[in-house]
């Protein structure tokens, strides 16, 4: 029998508080195999995991339990110190007696037997465990980036630096995301493209890196390490080899729409570069648009292009890559106003977002620079900012905190005055929050030297009055209703996964948190990458941030995927499906079963093999075999009965 | 050497086993050859007070067929045991309950008010119901006491082997028999006479993935000869069945059945059976897997057929 | 179609014209609105206003005889009357105890039917199975404004109505979910049903003092004017609306706006249902506009519609 | 007060994480359910639904992720199926469907595991305790307690 050892952690009073842990080893300490238990304040420390270690040593022990928080903080802490001293890690299991017992009870009686329970079910898992060793994969070290934004050009760029193939996928023509758009930054107030586009440009020129703008990721196969990707490349009617962007078409064609790039606010062609300094440098044909197309009712743009790089049969095309990793920097898109009911509803044309006014602000903007509205072009005088519009509001709409609202409208407040120093800017706010360098200092600046009215209260309903906007809002410090005749009004709107993204998420099965944000496998310690293996996170995907905490976290997914392809093997978890040769009839039940194609079937033998670089370890198959002769390593059916039997105080 | 003493004996069962026996073909000679037959009702004219009359531990072996049903198929299991050397509980009745088996959906109760009131047939205004004991002019009449559940032979009496099959097969059963004259015996508690694996594996058909769309009753359809069953819809229960049968429902264009019992890793067979149609039925929405599950019309009397009191509940719970 | 049908006090009294034409319309458009034999008082305000089980009985009573004859709707026609119902039926839904409790309250009533000869146990414990529509909703999706559209004959196609919700019509929200609180379309997709000139102002959904006009009614009178004043502005002959409250308030009350407001012009104010039974030819003598104050007759035969 | 015995078979990457949740988020509920963690609902064969009842579990709980969140594509589906078809077995083996209860709970409804863990325990208490037949193949069907064998 195996000599087991259980130690019980008392997590400071996390656990202690309500579970007698005292008792808890005394229990266990008289059951069946356990030969050595004891109990620690904090298991997880250096001299609790000495004081397991010394005990696995002096106690020859075969198997340990630590019982304390849940597996997933600190399984691997546990199995890694147990493997120093020579204990296979798998003979290394934890009980989950905070998250799921201590935490959770109050009755410090009920929550003790509960916690000897679940301590007792994992010790008849351990029992029964095998030592396993983990199972070397080979890699491609190839990386792929999904989304063009800053978070992904950054990524990009630091993982190419370091030698390694990346594919960079944007579905716009060009990247730079909403970074692109904006006029200037805060706290420092440069130019956001003067910083960016040096960026795009590295992109586009980088021997490691390979763009594929206007391009979407379908289908995402295969595992860590081996990733099959198809990415749909949409057609844009212009050969990228051959177009050197040289704006003949722009002169010629007969269609003009609203510009995207602007918001709304400009226009472009149908034959179009989003903007100037867009990358890749390249036309692209707006198929919606077009006349050209189906039928082709105009041909303008391909009779004056020099290079004929004008193609309409041009086709959608699948290219299929293979990768190793993956970055997903899929970034946000602002809540769209038609949301806001209250706050006109979308169709008020001098209701308009942040967006909408970084394009007014920006000197390359449609309207270079000068604040005007778009209703009639005149230039605002009274300048309503409402922050919070659709955030913090569980009961309506977005009940998180868009977190970057609160600075860039301070900034626009600053730079409206800046533009229009007789204009009055009020600012509504529920509070403002100012967690980044320099930005505290930045909103004193505005809200003490710049004249900026700051009203704290909420914004209930803004409507048409006469040539102006009527704002209804509350001014909470002196209890008083405020009514505001403004000339425009800009909405704070809260940030939302970018459009596509809940579908993109579900392709590649990434979880996601209620709001539709990537999760990350853990919040506080890996907090840019996912839960499945092989994927990482950068940018806005995973919850609103500014472009400091981007570029940062993007650098920190890129360095993952850097020490990712930098081991020599990729090791994959060994609980995976086994099968009896001796039990098994080929009735291929479990080929229908596996998600990943692991299974192989022996015609010679009339038998089931299982891949094991394959097999995640899900289980589906052993509960699908017929006959009993799949197991799953560490998780057998003898495991999970003698569990269910302790479980159920037998 | 003296010649073994055998016993054969039928409890609850159609009898069949008894019969099988004869399917060893002309090793029956063989077989008397080495063993003196002291009880076969089926056969041979012995009294139920000749057995309780033999020394304890006088029969070196008993193959009992059919399962618990009565108080008496309960004293004559008994009576065997101690009389017994060596006890085999033969065929799936004995084994794990079989086709009277599924009278475990019902009791005792369900049963008689079915059979001596509500079937279309029976005339009983008085409600008369079998006694275990019933005064006549003559004296007192008295019939073996009817069970609520069927039990498996080893669920009454140890059980030295047990014999999977409705009814096992004659080969199967010679393999045994020899096995037993030869003193040849495999450890205690063993299934002998089937083998280790499932039907799949004596079944000739060619199987590939398999996607379920919709079940069809095998009398529906003429199946193709040549493709699993389960593949074309029909229920099979080979693939979680014992093998040793060679697959003979299958070879003449029959699903199997089930009768060998589960095969030696699984306790359950139907709830195996249960998880593994659910791993290939072609469903994701809620309505249309139930529209699919609607087609298996009775699903113990598919998944349990011969092993309801052997499975891990046994019966149906009566309120 | 015929539906059971919740008239409540106001509509037998103060705006019975809104009953009356409400009714002709129905009976226009093919629908059969049965008058509950046995309708008591819905209890006001206060049934949802207050957590006192008590005062749910009445409403739940209601809701309970509708069920037991056979029926899974009601429609209404007062604001206040659906708010009341339709929430109180919520919470017998979502509430197991309040509705155990009220079942068990009513088990008295039902000993005494069965005295009466009428069955007891059996589908007589009220779920909340009844679907509450106000007669608006029940044009919208049970009828559909297409086929009040069909049965239009006099279209109203020169009016510039501001239609006007009020508050318990759509509030509140999650409750109610009749419609969008902040952006309501359906009485402005009712009224283009009707062919007339749907005229948005900002103040549609805003309050006009509801009781107030008895405690404060300076209050109340102000946030009426406003919302006239607004309709007015932007270009509307007249307002409609559904509320007896609200009709009270913002039309009833113009008879004082005059001595408060100098320069007050008094705006014709209509019932949702006295503008359908326009629009669908019926006499327009018997719409009860005698009893408003201002009087929409000289409106409608400017646009030739009377 | 009877207290219910009951068994939760939870997928690691959806409902274990959930109840993780629950935990950091000190959201307190029923202690019954004991939980054993699985890489996926679709490892949780019916053989060890019986065997939990048989054992004395007056319910069993299986969670998983949503559908289409499952971490291995489709095992969630899998596991919906079996237990659809396991349902109409209980059902013919007497057992109240109210027993056995498969639910999808997503690493951020920890109040959603919570609540269910009060409801399911709520539900069994007033199902009452489970009433097997002896593990002999006992007579009655009817009592509680079952001998041992072997």
């Amino acid at each position: 029998m195996k000599r087991i050892g259980v130690f019980v952690c008392g997590c400071g009073i996390n656990i202690a508080k309500t579970v007698d842990v005292k008792k808890v080893v005394e229990e266990i300490g008289h059951y069946p195999g356990v030969v050595y238990a004891t109990d620690y304040q904090y298991m997880c420390s250096d001299p609790g995991q000495k004081m397991i270690q010394e005990a696995i040593e002096r106690e020859h022990l075969d198997g340990i339990i630590v019982a304390a928080c849940s597996p997933t903080l600190h399984e691997f802490t546990f199995r890694r110190a147990s493997e120093a001293v020579g204990l296979n890690p798998y003979q290394c299991e934890i009980a989950n007696i905070r998250e799921q017992c201590s935490w959770v009870h109050q009755d410090k009686e009920i929550a003790t037997a509960k916690a000897i329970k679940i301590t007792k079910s994992i010790i008849e898992k351990e029992r029964l465990n095998d030592s396993l060793s983990p199972i070397s994969v080979f890699m491609t070290r190839r990386a792929l980036v999904i989304g063009g934004g800053i978070a992904g050009i950054q990524a990009a760029l630091d993982i190419a630096d370091s030698g390694y193939e990346v594919i960079l996928v944007e579905k716009e023509p060009s990247i730079g995301g909403h970074m692109a758009q904006l006029s200037e930054t805060f706290p420092t107030l440069d130019c956001s493209q003067c910083i960016l586009t040096p960026k795009m440009v590295e992109i586009s020129h980088h021997p490691k890196i390979k763009l594929l703008a206007y391009s979407e990721v379908v289908n995402v196969g295969g595992y860590v390490g081996n990733f099959n990707v198809k990415i749909l490349k949409k057609p844009r009617y212009v050969k990228e080899d051959l177009c050197n962007n040289c704006g003949e078409c722009f002169k010629v064609c007969p269609v003009v729409v609203p510009n995207e790039f602007e918001r709304g606010l400009g226009s472009r062609y149908a034959i179009y570069i989003p903007f100037p300094q867009a990358v890749p440098s390249i036309c692209t044909i707006d198929a919606d648009a077009c006349l050209g197309l189906f039928p082709l009712a105009c041909n303008k743009c391909k009779e004056v292009c020099e290079p004929n790089a004008v193609d309409y049969d041009m086709k959608p095309e699948i290219i299929e890559e293979t990768v190793g990793a993956i970055v997903v920097a899929t970034g946000y898109d602002l809540l769209p106003s038609e949301e806001l009911k209250e706050y006109g509803n979308g169709r008020n044309p001098d209701i308009i977002d942040g967006l909408h006014f970084e394009r007014l602000l920006s000197a390359s903007g449609p309207t270079q620079g000068v604040i005007r509205r778009p209703s009639d072009g005149k230039v605002p005088k009274e300048v309503v900012f409402v922050q919070c519009a659709g955030s913090r509001d569980p009961e309506k709409h977005l009940p998180y905190c868009s977190k970057f609202c609160c600075m860039y409208t301070a900034k626009h407040a600053l730079l409206y005055k800046h533009r229009v120093p007789d204009g009055q800017p009020y600012i509504f706010y529920i509070d403002v929050r100012t967690a980044g360098k320099g930005y505290e200092e930045f909103y004193h600046r505005v809200s003490e030297q710049e004249g900026v009215v700051y009203l704290r209260g909420k914004v209930s309903k803004i409507f048409q009055d006469g040539d102006g906007l009527m704002v209804w809002g509350v001014d909470t410090l002196t209890g008083k209703k405020v009514e505001i005749t403004a000339d425009m009004v800009v909405l704070a709107t809260g940030a939302v996964p970018a459009e596509g993204s809940k579908k993109l998420f579900a392709n590649l099965k990434l979880a996601c948190d209620e709001n539709g944000f990537l999760s990350e496998a853990h919040p506080k310690l890996r907090p840019v990458e996912s839960l499945t293996p092989g994927f990482f996170l950068a940018g806005a995907a995973q919850g609103p941030r500014d472009i400091p905490e981007t570029v940062a976290q993007a650098g920190g997914a890129a360095s993952k995927v850097i020490g990712m392809f930098s081991q020599e093997m990729l090791l994959h978890d060994p609980i995976v499906a086994v099968v009896d040769e001796n039990l098994c009839s080929g009735c291929k039940i479990c080929i229908s079963a596996c998600p990943y194609d692991a299974r192989e079937f022996d015609e010679e033998k009339n038998i089931v093999r299982v891949n094991e670089l394959l097999c995640e370890g899900c289980g589906a198959c052993v509960a699908a075999c017929p006959s009993g002769a799949t197991q799953q390593q560490n998780i057998t059916d003898d495991q999970i009965r003698e569990m269910v039997k302790v479980v159920l105080g037998e | 050497m003296a010649k073994l003493k055998v016993a054969l004996y039928w409890a609850a069962s159609c009898g069949g086993c008894e019969i099988s026996i004869l399917d060893i073909g002309a090793k029956i000679l063989d077989f008397v050859a080495g063993a003196e037959i002291v009880f076969w009702p089926c056969a041979m004219d012995f009294k139920y007070h000749h057995v309780e009359a033999m020394p304890d531990g006088s029969i070196d072996l008993t193959l009992f067929n059919g399962a618990i049903r009565t108080s008496e198929n309960e004293y004559m299991a008994k009576l065997f045991r101690r009389k017994s050397k060596v006890l085999v509980a033969y065929g799936s009745c004995a084994y794990e309950g079989g086709i009277p088996g599924l009278a475990n959906v019902t009791d005792r109760e369900g049963i008689f008010k079915r059979v001596y009131d509500t079937t279309p047939s029976t005339k009983n205004p008085k409600g008369i119901r079998p006694q275990t004991k019933t005064k006549v002019p003559e004296g007192e009449l008295r019939l073996p006491e009817f069970y609520d559940t069927v039990k498996t032979l080893a669920q009454t009496v140890d059980v030295d082997y047990f014999v999977p099959g409705c009814p096992p097969t004659g080969e199967r059963t010679w393999e045994v028999l020899e096995a037993i004259l030869g003193n040849n015996l495999p450890e205690k508690g063993s299934v002998v006479g089937a083998g280790q694996k499932t039907v799949c594996d004596e079944c000739p058909r060619t199987k590939n993935e398999k996607k379920i769309k919709a079940f069809v009753r095998p009398h529906l359809v003429i199946p193709d000869p040549d493709v699993c069953l389960l593949e074309q819809g029909i229920f099979c229960a080979g693939f979680a069945t014992r093998d040793g049968c060679g697959a003979q429902c299958i070879q003449v264009n029959m699903p199997c059945r089930g009768c060998y019992g589960p095969p030696p890793k699984v306790i359950d067979q139907g709830a195996k059976i249960v998880s593994a149609l659910g791993s290939i039925i072609d469903a994701e929405e809620p309505e249309e897997i139930n529209r699919i599950l609607d087609q298996i019309p009775n699903p113990i009397g598919y998944f349990y057929r011969f092993g309801l009191p052997y499975s891990i509940l046994r019966r149906r719970v009566i309120k | 179609m015929k539906l059971p049908y919740y008239p409540g006090c106001t509509l037998k009294d103060r705006t019975s014209q809104l009953e009356t034409t409400a009714l002709a319309c129905a009976e226009k458009l093919d629908v059969q609105l049965e008058e509950m034999p046995n309708w008591t008082c819905c209890g006001g305000v206060y049934p949802v206003s207050e957590t006192k089980i008590v005062n749910l009985v009445a409403p739940f009573r209601i809701l309970k005889e509708v069920q037991e004859a056979g029926d899974d709707k009601l429609v209404t026609i007062c604001d206040f009357c659906y708010n009341v119902l339709k929430r109180t039926n919520l919470i017998i839904r979502e509430d197991s105890v309040k509705r155990t409790r009220l079942n068990l309250f009513l088990s008295d009533d039902d000993r005494r039917w069965a005295a009466s000869g009428r069955r007891v146990g059996e589908g007589q414990e009220y779920d909340g199975g009844v679907k509450v529509l106000h007669y608006l909703e029940m044009l919208r999706d049970e009828l559909g404004f297409e086929a009040v559209a069909a049965a239009v004959s006099k279209p109203l196609e020169d009016l510039k109505i501001a239609p006007y919700y009020g508050c318990n019509l759509l509030r509140p929200p999650l409750e109610m979910d009749l419609d969008d609180p902040e952006d309501p379309r359906i009485m402005e997709d009712f009224l283009g049903s009707m062919g007339a000139q749907v005229v948005e102002f900002p103040y549609r959904i805003e309050c006009c003092g509801s009781f107030l006009s008895l405690s404060s009614p300076q209050i109340a009178r102000r946030l009426c004017h406003t919302i006239l004043e607004s309709a007015r502005k932007n270009g509307a002959d007249a307002i409609m609306l559904s509320c007896p409250m609200c009709f009270y308030n913002l039309e009833q009350k113009q008879s004082e706006f005059a001595r408060h407001f100098p320069g007050f012009r008094p705006m014709p104010v209509f019932f949702f249902s006295q503008l359908l039974a326009l629009a669908l030819g019926l006499d327009p003598a018997s719409l009860g506009f005698e009893r408003n104050f201002a009087d929409p007759v000289p409106l409608l035969k400017e646009k030739h519609l009377v | 007060m009877f207290e219910p015995k009951i068994v939760c078979f939870l997928c690691k990457w959806c409902t274990y994480a959930g109840a993780d949740l629950a935990g950091t988020s000190r959201l307190e509920y029923a202690p019954n359910g004991v939980n054993i963690r699985i890489m996926c609902s679709s490892r949780v064969d019916p053989e060890h639904i019986l065997w939990a009842f048989d054992r004395g579990a007056d319910g069993v709980f299986v969670g998983g992720c949503h559908p289409g969140d499952c971490h291995y594509q489709d095992g969630n589906y899998k596991t919906l199926r079996r237990i659809e078809l396991f349902q109409r077995v209980l059902k013919q083996f007497g057992l109240e469907n109210g027993r056995l209860r498969l639910e999808w709970v997503s690493a951020a409804e920890g109040r959603k595991f919570a609540q269910l863990m009060d409801e399911f325990t709520e539900q069994i208490r007033a199902l009452g305790p489970i009433k097997l037949g002896s593990r002999k193949g006992g007579q009655d069907g009817g009592s509680t307690k079952k001998e041992e064998t072997s």
